[in-house]
């Protein structure tokens, strides 16, 4: 390093220190962040993580000579603006908090779609003029209608994936649709010899619900089931043995203080049904009461 | 309703659902026998798939319930 | 469910739902008749209001959406 | 229902269900046992598939009558 | 399910669902008793309704018809 | 339910559902392990396809009525 | 499942689920545990309110039920 420069050695050295002396460091993407935003999301983070910025091959070279295992495999994950994330927190709770602090921003041309960017259909606050035609030249379906330009039908103007025209994005903007998320992308992180990459780190939160759904019912299944005695399944045991009891009764037509009125109504609504079906054929068959 | 009940009865046991099996019934149940209403149910019943007709009930009754919001 | 049948009928006659007047109905009707289950029959309907559970259907029948959660 | 308790006991435990089984349980279980109904009641399963109708869903028709307002 | 109908036995006869009474009923129904389960059947039943849980059943049987697709 | 949990984490690693296993689980997740109970839940999954029962709908079972055919 | 079925030990008996309890109630049942997984699932669980997702399923279960043939 004799020729590097004093200032280049201090960052290197202060990037060091912050990697070895956290548990978990992130690969961050800052591309794209207003500065303002940024400042307010490094105050947020304040508590649990910093981040750094730096240049590409001084965060490389921090990376390589840390003592910790594996980490320079971390340096493989700078995209667009990268800087370095170091926290003690759970890898998995830091992607979360980061989504979770992104907000919506407008499309810009050239922005990629995060996911299908829809127009809804309803009113819009246009009046009649030009943008109609704007509109119905980029595939909006739209027309006027008491007075206002109105959205005929819920149209998806760029696909996820798919890159926004100018056209669409000043079109977007115009309509108040705002279909970027903004905030730090977190690329990778590192702990304890692993890199996680972002598919590895998102949460499904929903998925964890119905998995805990999943382990319940599957718990309350095999309890009744197994006629395994417990506070939460003795209920469902108890109602079970009632209703085969029932099922019984009624079937072999044992008439106890449960059963009997129910078997007596069955009769009667044989009857009825029946009786119907006799009228049908000949109402001389029947007597007045039942005629009613 | 007495002849219905009777036709049941006789459906129920296997027996043929006739004049004089009716008239039995209706008799032993202490009713007033009206020959015509017996002849008009015989003839009646003769198209009408009894345990059909009467299974509808079930789903009469529980059909109701499922039209419920 | 013939000795359902048969009380029925006779509660539609107006006659008394005894174990003579169940046997006989039964008999007439040509079913064997097995006398402990004539006798829990009376004994059942003992406290039974029959058209009260009549009754009870036709609620049913009309308004068993009001049974729906 | 004790006495349909004591049959689907002896069903579950591979017993044969007659009279003196049912009395038997009954009788353990603290309740006045009545010859009539446990005759009647040996009568009622002599020819049915026990298993088949614990499991078959018997009248929906009366039921929803309670729930009704 | 031998430990179920026995509890529901003793529930409906108004007997206390003890191990003592269910040890009784299961040995009279031929039962081979495992003490294990008795407790954990007591212990299980302790803060449970079994009049409500039981009433549940025949509100279900009536209501849920309307959540059938 | 932490007795059920414990079996079927025993079920899903593919490891004994027997009382050591089961204590040793109940142990690791802080609860009081109770033998009788331990006892208990190994009877009841004797001759049990955990696989089968932890897939089947139990609280069905409680409502058919309103299927009824 | 035996990271959610872990998870659900650990709300059932009341201790607190984190790494540690986790990994020790897995290594008990002689799972191979693997630390990013118990991480993503403590992670995904801090938002969720087991008691509430469990209360949900119950709903659902008692719901459906008459759809069962």
């Amino acid at each position: 390093m004799a020729h590097v420069a004093n200032w280049k050695k201090d960052e290197v050295n202060n990037l060091k220190e912050l990697i070895d002396g956290h548990s978990v460091v992130g690969m961050a993407n800052l591309a794209d962040i207003p500065a303002p935003q940024l400042q307010k999301m490094r105050r947020t983070l304040k508590e649990d993580a910093t981040v750094k910025m730096s240049r590409k091959t001084l965060m490389s070279l921090a990376l390589s000579e840390s003592q910790k295992s594996n980490i320079d495999a971390l340096g493989e994950h700078m995209e667009g603006q990268p800087a370095l994330i170091f926290t003690n927190m759970n890898p998995f709770k830091l992607f979360k908090i980061l989504e979770a602090s992104k907000t919506p921003a407008p499309a810009k041309a050239g922005s990629i779609a995060p996911a299908d960017i829809v127009v809804p259909k309803g009113d819009t606050a246009f009046k009649p003029g030009p943008i109609l035609g704007e509109l119905q030249k980029v595939g909006i379906p739209a027309k006027i209608d008491k007075g206002k330009i109105v959205i005929t039908k819920d149209k998806v103007v760029v696909a996820e994936g798919e890159v926004v025209s100018r056209e669409i994005a000043g079109i977007l903007t115009r309509l108040d649709i705002h279909p970027m998320e903004v905030g730090i992308d977190l690329v990778a992180a590192y702990e304890d010899q692993t890199v996680y990459t972002s598919d590895l780190l998102t949460i499904d939160e929903s998925k964890t619900i119905s998995d805990i759904q999943t382990a319940f019912s599957q718990a309350l299944n095999l309890s009744v089931n197994a006629s395994i005695y417990n506070k939460v399944a003795m209920p469902y045991i108890i109602q079970n043995a009632a209703s085969k009891s029932m099922n019984l009764a009624l079937n072999a037509e044992i008439l106890t203080s449960k059963t009997t009125d129910l078997l007596l109504s069955k009769a009667y609504l044989q009857m009825l049904a029946l009786a119907s079906e006799i009228a049908s054929k000949n109402e001389e068959a029947l007597d007045d009461e039942l005629l009613d | 309703m007495e002849y219905v009940y009777a036709a049941m009865l006789l459906h129920t046991t296997g027996q043929e659902i006739n004049e004089g099996n009716v008239t039995k019934i209706l008799e032993a149940a202490g009713a007033e026998v009206d020959e015509a209403r017996v002849k008009a149910l015989i003839a009646a019943l003769e198209d009408v798939d009894i345990e059909e007709a009467m299974e509808k009930t079930a789903v009469a009754a529980a059909a109701p319930a499922a039209a419920a919001p």
